[in-house]
């Protein structure tokens, strides 16, 4: 049914909708998170929730603390690399569809702490990640924005054709690797399956006037 | 005024009277089938959208108590809310742990919504509206009830997950152990009515002295026995602050851990149908059933007042929840063996002297001091036992 | 389905010991879990649900602030001081730029210190009432407390916003002073947050204190004796519930605690109630400290005018700075070798300290207490790990 | 509390310690005592027990690392130079062993006293970390304790529970050393400059041996 | 009596229940995308880059001394000199930034930045809504994405701009007179230097193209 018999349909008072339409609605408007914090950003996760910023106004307060009834896993605060395997295990018991915010600076890159040993350098590196959000710690209010822009993308989204979200395509994997702890370093350090940088660009030349200071 | 009132009876009576139309267009070897048919979808659809409305006011009421507005983008006012709750767990993914028994698994959900439904055949919910007037409906409810413990276990026996087990374990021994204390606290009532059927019950209650209403909750023994009967009702319908087998803080979700999906919305149905059930069966036993609160508001449809009383107790519930920690284990067996067993045996004597007793002024001082004063040593003796009180503190100079 | 498989990995679902003689279970509450405040770990060995043995596992927050400091200059350091303990920044930043100053022998101009003790006792109000939120959620009380407590704090947030720029993460300590005065009309609306503090204290209390379930959960639970505190170092608001007269804001004179009238609460039965007790009464004297120090607060410089921002270098030696933190005592231990980093930049966590006696106080008990003890400890994970 | 007061206290009721005290010249004047490590359990048990010291709170332990370094120093020595006397400036390298060192802040909180700095000293930093626990003295050094175990790799005689605190049990290094290489995953930088340049240069080379070639700017 | 404090606190909760219809304060929520909280002048989020005038490449303030580069704690700006120079708001020739990128994804908000620079170049934007779905272009804000004009910075952080404005209205004014007495200086020099006959060279500063005020 093309738009505009549906927009003359429902100046008629007739609303349709397709099967679509519902899918895709239903999971917009139920987006129940999974009770899931790391670090710092997980505070301003709670205080989204909290009276004055209210995330229950969305629907999404369900915040459940088993991954087998979530769909949404905000990745909030630091992903050290001791924690990265339960991330992606946490991830993994996840049933489909199911949806990840990168909040906040660590979370995306490792962010402040991205030089520390043990941190992460962005958990982008092991599971697929929909919508980030800079900040450290962003506002509620970014969270509240993300969580929109993530209502946005799941509305966009087409049940077929080749760009049908992840979980509708057989050919996708739903479960990640999980890392391994190594003698020095996590095992694999990245899904390279999901994860590719853009070629690192640094000046191979004439890096000294950036480089020593 | 007799066409008044003729038309309040048919409005009290419209479904009863539209069953009978539809019905009488079947032949009469179907009839007795088609009737149990439209009664139980009629009931299903009617609960089912009550569980659906229930989980938006907890959601919006909690809001409220906690100063903010709770769901309200969802469809006017958030009312579309529970519609998108179940469209996305319809479509969920459903996990079954590999380890898990599949077949039980699967079974326990459908058993517990199962379960808890069948406790509506004996509930009258409105005038001559009851499915089926069993002459031992209470003994049926109560026996269909724990079937519940029984589906709550297979959902945590089956899952194999340490978390899900704690949770039943602790289902089990709390649902077990608040069966005793709900059939005590019930039993009152059948010795003042003299009948196990629920339609009996209320009929005896639905009759009033100038405008007041002859509810056993206006007795001393039959208020005790509904403080009593809805403090078992909450535990037995795992609700705060005797959430313990799904206590989120503790263990993660208890018995349901591991459903996903659609499973898990039937766990929610079947505990809000549960409760629905058992809330349904304290109006039944104590509040008059679908009775109306004064005589001269009986003009109103006698199901309006089943409602109504159903709603307000589960506002109380949400009351509760909003407001109370929860127990420990322990502290929930004592409340259940120290506490509630002993006040419902008591309340049974106080129920056979309110009997035996002449009408009077000397019979509710009798009885109600029989209730009161038990209740206040018991709560009292139990208090001091544990030690525990209201500490004053010093300060360093 | 194979998730299954991970799941059954991460959840251990072996029991104890499968020869079934006995029947002990063993149990990982965290790294995820509802109730551990963060990424901590807990395993748990429960004989039905009592505890017989419980190990803390840590380090799932590790992200090496101390050897990342010790790459950064002084300055530097001053914004991850924040994360550490992010409940109350503030303070974290006051621990810091004390322990700067010893080291470099800065002094810091009256006002500054003013600032620092408001500054840090709103912390203390709204660390105290956020922990009291999260215990209650811990019990299980649907966030009803912990949604009065995030009201509130938001409201003293909103005072940090408008002081230092940000909600959380403040980054105002400077060494030597503060990074910014009061802006207009600042110490109005503080005056009148804090003046309606204890109204919201008395609302709190009348939601929690009396509460007989509350009572029967936290009392006679997680019993700490006054020897076990002060031997294992436990600090802060838990050690003054088991009874140890220490308050650092009294006992070392730092800043210009002496000159505001405040008393120190202490408790006699070391429980878990107590606990929760003692920072309720704490409370109320930091509302005392806060009108104290808003009305006598001067007129001065905020910074002072040696210290350099750019290129700060201390002589070499090393201090060791302490202050009362919410939490407990927070100290930074600084090692200069005269280069514009530290050589050896150490966080005495408080969180950290405090959860060395985490098993004694479990053993016996029930998994549900484990929670409660654990809420009561009152810990941070970026300062537990850091 | 004058620290050359109670460590000659201490030398006369410890027999057979050596206390040496180390001065702090930063303006905290926060001095401090330097252990043996044979008497070091007996000497905080006198710094805890006796009466008028009791210093019954250990709050604060530190580990920090000192590399074994290389010192030139310039000296000027007379020395025959063509047969004159002259005198010459010689650099002479002297070479200062590696130790590891834990530092203990104690208090008192029934004297309301403190702190007292305690230090100890490893021989070397690869097989002779061994120091005596302080845990069954004070509770609190359990947790420290690990957490230096872990991150510079003290070894604690007498602890009761010594495994790594924060970092996972297979690995193998200690981070807080001055010399542990972090591990190379840098893949992405976007803003890489300085020490974080560096590495990303040195993953880049590891990762594509081959130069890549020109590439536009960033 | 047992049961006194349980009916307390739902006294409580009552009240805060009732208390929402009615009182503003017992309904905190602040409807985020409709409502906003007002804006709270001191709030930072992510630095930009100061630009005079109208042109942000003629009027940017940063002179690429690489100062906050440096500082910056989680080391997340980039800065490239360029190669030539151009007047800047004082008339003085400096070199300019070639390249600045501020990775938000790291960024933590600690305003150092801001303090170490001594030309008021770089300042904190109250700008929150960042978040994206894409990693690694929408978070790297280069030289063009930081500009902002000084109108805007007067919006947002009015008091500081000011204070920052009059501060360098007077460093300007005290260079123009420095330039108007040298020019006077030089016009002596001159007229005296006249009977030399040699071409002066125009030595006096150019004007900047966007002054402020």
């Amino acid at each position: 049914m093309d738009e505009k018999l549906k927009t003359e349909l429902s100046k008629q008072g007739i609303f349709t909708t397709s099967l679509q339409e519902l899918y895709n609605w239903g999971r917009t408007s139920s987006i129940w998170p999974l009770n899931f914090g790391l670090a710092c950003c997980a505070i301003e996760m709670i205080a989204t929730t909290m009276a004055r910023y209210d995330l229950a106004r969305f629907g999404a307060e369900v915040f459940r603390p088993s991954p087998r009834q979530a769909d949404l896993m905000i990745v909030a605060g630091t992903v050290t690399k001791k924690m990265a395997p339960q991330v992606v295990r946490l991830y993994n018991q996840m049933p489909e569809p199911k949806y990840v915010i990168s909040m906040g600076a660590c979370a995306i890159s490792g962010g402040p702490f991205k030089q520390g040993y043990n941190v992460l350098k962005g958990i982008d590196r092991y599971i697929p990640v929909d919508i980030y959000i800079p900040g450290c710690p962003p506002r509620p209010e970014a969270l509240i924005d993300a969580f929109m822009e993530l209502q946005k993308k799941i509305d966009a989204q087409q049940l077929t054709g080749e760009n049908r979200p992840r979980h509708l395509n057989a050919d996708e994997p739903s479960e990640f690797i999980v890392p391994q702890f190594g003698e020095h370093d996590l095992e694999p350090t990245r899904n390279s399956s999901i994860w590719e940088p853009p070629l690192v660009q640094i000046a191979q030349t004439g890096s000294d006037e950036s480089g020593s200071h | 005024m007799t066409h008044l009132a003729l038309m309040t009876q048919h409005l009290d009576q419209i479904f009863v009277l539209t069953s009978h139309w539809l019905l009488s267009y079947l032949p009469i070897a179907l009839q007795p089938l088609c009737s149990a048919i439209l009664s139980v979808a009629a009931i299903i659809i009617a609960f089912a959208t009550l569980f659906a409305l229930t989980t938006l006011l907890e959601r919006k009421g909690l809001g409220r108590m906690q100063n903010r507005y709770g769901p309200n983008r969802v469809g006017p006012c958030g009312l579309f809310q529970p519609l998108a709750d179940g469209v996305k767990s319809l479509t969920k993914e459903d996990i079954v742990p590999i380890r898990a028994d599949r077949a039980v698994h699967f079974m326990a959900p459908v058993l517990l919504v199962a379960a808890s439904f069948m406790g509506y055949a004996v509930l009258p919910i409105g005038r001559n509206m009851v499915m089926v007037d069993m002459n031992a409906g209470v003994l049926f409810f109560f026996a269909i009830g724990s079937l519940m413990e029984l589906a709550v276990f297979m959902a945590g026996w089956s899952s194999r997950s340490k978390y899900s087990l704690l949770g039943a374990m602790r289902a089990i021994a709390q649902m077990i152990s608040y069966e005793v204390p709900l059939v005590l606290a019930s039993v009152v009532v059948l010795m003042q009515a003299g009948s196990l059927s629920t339609v009996a019950i209320v009929n005896m209650q639905a009759t009033y002295s100038g405008i007041w209403p002859h509810w056993f909750v206006f007795t001393p023994w039959g208020f005790a026995g509904f403080a009593l009967f809805m403090i078992a009702a909450t535990a037995e319908s795992n609700r705060s602050p005797f959430d313990l087998p799904e206590g989120e803080s503790e263990i993660i979700a208890g018995y349901y851990t591991e459903y996903s999906g659609f499973k898990f919305a039937l766990f929610f149905l079947g505990e809000y149908i549960g409760m629905f059930a058992t809330s349904g069966m304290a109006i039944t036993l104590f509040l008059g059933g679908w009775s109306a609160p004064f005589s001269f508001l009986t003009w109103i449809p006698s199901y309006f007042w089943f409602f109504a009383k159903l709603l307000t107790i589960i506002s109380v519930f949400i009351w509760i929840r909003g407001t109370l920690p929860r127990l420990r284990m322990d502290q929930l067996m004592n409340l259940a063996w120290q506490f509630m067993l002993p006040m419902t045996l008591l309340n049974l004597l106080t129920t056979g002297i309110w009997h035996f007793m002449l009408p009077g002024f000397l019979r509710w001082i009798v009885c109600s001091t029989m209730v009161i004063v038990p209740c206040i040593l018991l709560g009292s003796g139990l208090k001091y036992k544990k030690k525990f009180q209201i500490r004053t503190y010093h300060f360093s100079q | 389905m194979s998730t299954a498989t991970l799941a059954a990995a991460s959840l251990n679902l072996e029991p104890a010991n499968e020869s079934g003689m006995d029947q002990l279970l063993e149990i990982a509450m965290g790294p995820q879990h509802p109730s551990t405040h963060g990424v901590f770990r807990m395993n748990v060995v429960l004989d039905g649900e009592r505890v017989v043995r419980l190990k803390p596992v840590f380090g799932y927050l590790h992200r090496n602030h101390e050897k990342i400091a010790e790459n950064e200059t002084y300055l530097g350091s001053m914004p991850y001081t924040d994360r550490l303990d992010y409940m109350c920044p503030l303070t974290n930043n006051w621990a810091y730029a004390l322990a700067v100053e010893k080291l470099a022998g800065i002094q810091v101009p009256e006002r500054a210190e003013y600032l620092r003790v408001i500054t840090g006792e709103l912390t203390r109000l709204q660390n105290h009432t956020c922990l009291i939120g999260f215990l209650m959620q811990d019990m299980g009380a649907s966030g009803t407390p912990l949604m009065y407590a995030f009201r509130q704090r938001e409201i003293i947030l909103d005072l940090f916003e408008a002081l230092t720029g940000a909600r959380m993460m403040c980054n105002y300590m400077r060494f030597g002073g503060c990074r910014v005065d009061l802006p207009a009309g600042w110490l109005d609306q503080a005056k009148k947050v804090v003046a309606g503090f204890p109204r919201f204290l008395d609302e709190y209390e009348s939601l929690l204190v009396s509460n007989e379930i509350l009572m029967d959960r936290t009392q006679d639970v997680g019993v700490l004796s006054k020897e076990l505190a002060i031997s294992a170092g436990i600090s802060g608001p838990m050690a003054r519930a088991s009874g140890v007269d220490y308050d650092i804001r009294k006992v070392d004179h730092y800043s210009i605690y002496d000159r505001f009238a405040f008393r120190v609460p202490l408790g006699s039965h070391g429980d878990v109630y107590d606990r929760f007790m003692i920072r309720l009464l704490e409370m109320r004297e930091s509302v005392n400290i806060l009108q104290q120090a808003m009305r006598d607060i001067p007129e001065g410089p905020i910074v002072d005018p040696k210290t350099k921002i750019r290129g700060f270098r201390p002589k070499p030696g090393e201090a060791y700075g302490r202050i009362e933190g919410p939490k407990g005592e927070l100290g930074f231990y600084l090692v200069s070798d005269g280069s514009p980093n530290p050589y050896r930049y150490r966080v005495r966590p408080p969180s950290l300290i405090n959860l060395t006696i985490l098993e004694d106080l479990c053993l016996g008990r029930n998994v549900a207490d484990i929670v409660v003890i654990l809420g009561s400890i009152d810990i941070v994970m970026g300062e537990v790990d850091r | 509390m004058n620290l050359e007061a109670i460590k000659s206290e201490i030398e006369a009721n410890v027999p057979g310690c050596r206390l040496e005290l180390i001065a702090n010249p930063s303006p905290s004047g926060q001095h401090s005592l330097l252990l043996d490590a044979e008497h070091a359990s007996a000497v905080a048990l006198y710094l805890r027990d006796t009466p008028n010291l009791r210093f019954d709170f250990c709050s604060n332990i530190t580990g920090i690392d000192w590399p074994g370094k290389e010192v030139s120093q310039k000296i000027k020595v007379r020395k025959l130079v063509d047969g004159v006397e002259q005198e010459v400036e010689e650099t002479r390298i002297t070479t200062i062993p590696g130790s590891l060192e834990v530092v203990y802040h104690l208090y008192s909180v029934e004297k309301k006293h403190g702190p007292i700095v305690l230090r100890m000293r490893t021989k070397d930093r690869d097989a002779g970390v061994h120091l005596p626990s302080f845990t069954p003295i004070w509770r609190s050094a359990e947790l420290q304790e690990r957490e230096i175990f872990d991150l510079f790799g003290v070894l604690f005689d007498g602890h009761p529970d010594l495994r790594r605190l924060l970092m996972w049990d297979e690995f193998q290094d200690y981070p807080m050393r001055r010399d542990y290489v972090d591990p190379d995953d840098y893949e992405y930088e976007p803003t890489a400059h300085d020490a974080v340049l560096q590495r990303a240069r040195q993953h880049l080379s590891q990762a594509n041996p081959v130069q890549p070639s020109e590439g536009e700017a960033r | 009596m047992v049961g006194e404090g349980i009916l307390k606190g739902l006294a409580e909760t009552a009240r805060n229940f009732f208390g929402s219809y009615v009182s503003k304060d017992r309904l905190t929520t602040v409807q985020y995308p409709e409502q906003r909280e007002p804006q709270i002048e001191a709030t930072r989020d992510f630095p930009f880059l100061v630009y005079d005038g109208a042109d942000w490449q003629q009027g940017m303030r940063c002179v690429a001394c690489q100062i906050c580069e440096k500082e910056c704690p989680p080391k997340c700006i980039f800065i490239e000199k360029s190669k030539d120079k151009k007047p800047d708001a004082f008339g003085k020739m400096q070199i300019y930034p070639a390249t600045f990128n501020i990775d938000i994804s790291v960024c933590m908000s600690c305003q150092i930045c801001v303090e170490v620079c001594p030309f008021d170049a770089i300042k904190m934007d109250v700008e929150y809504h960042q978040s994206s779905d894409d990693r690694f272009g929408a978070l790297l804000l280069n030289k063009q994405r930081l500009s902002k004009s000084n109108e805007y910075y007067n919006a947002i952080h009015p008091t500081e701009a000011s204070a920052v404005d009059a501060q360098r209205a007077e460093e300007l004014a005290k260079l123009e007179a420095k330039a108007k007495a040298a020019a006077e200086v030089k016009a002596a020099a001159e007229a005296k230097a006249a009977a030399d006959a040699n071409p002066a060279l125009n030595a006096s500063p150019q004007q900047p193209a966007g002054d402020p005020q």
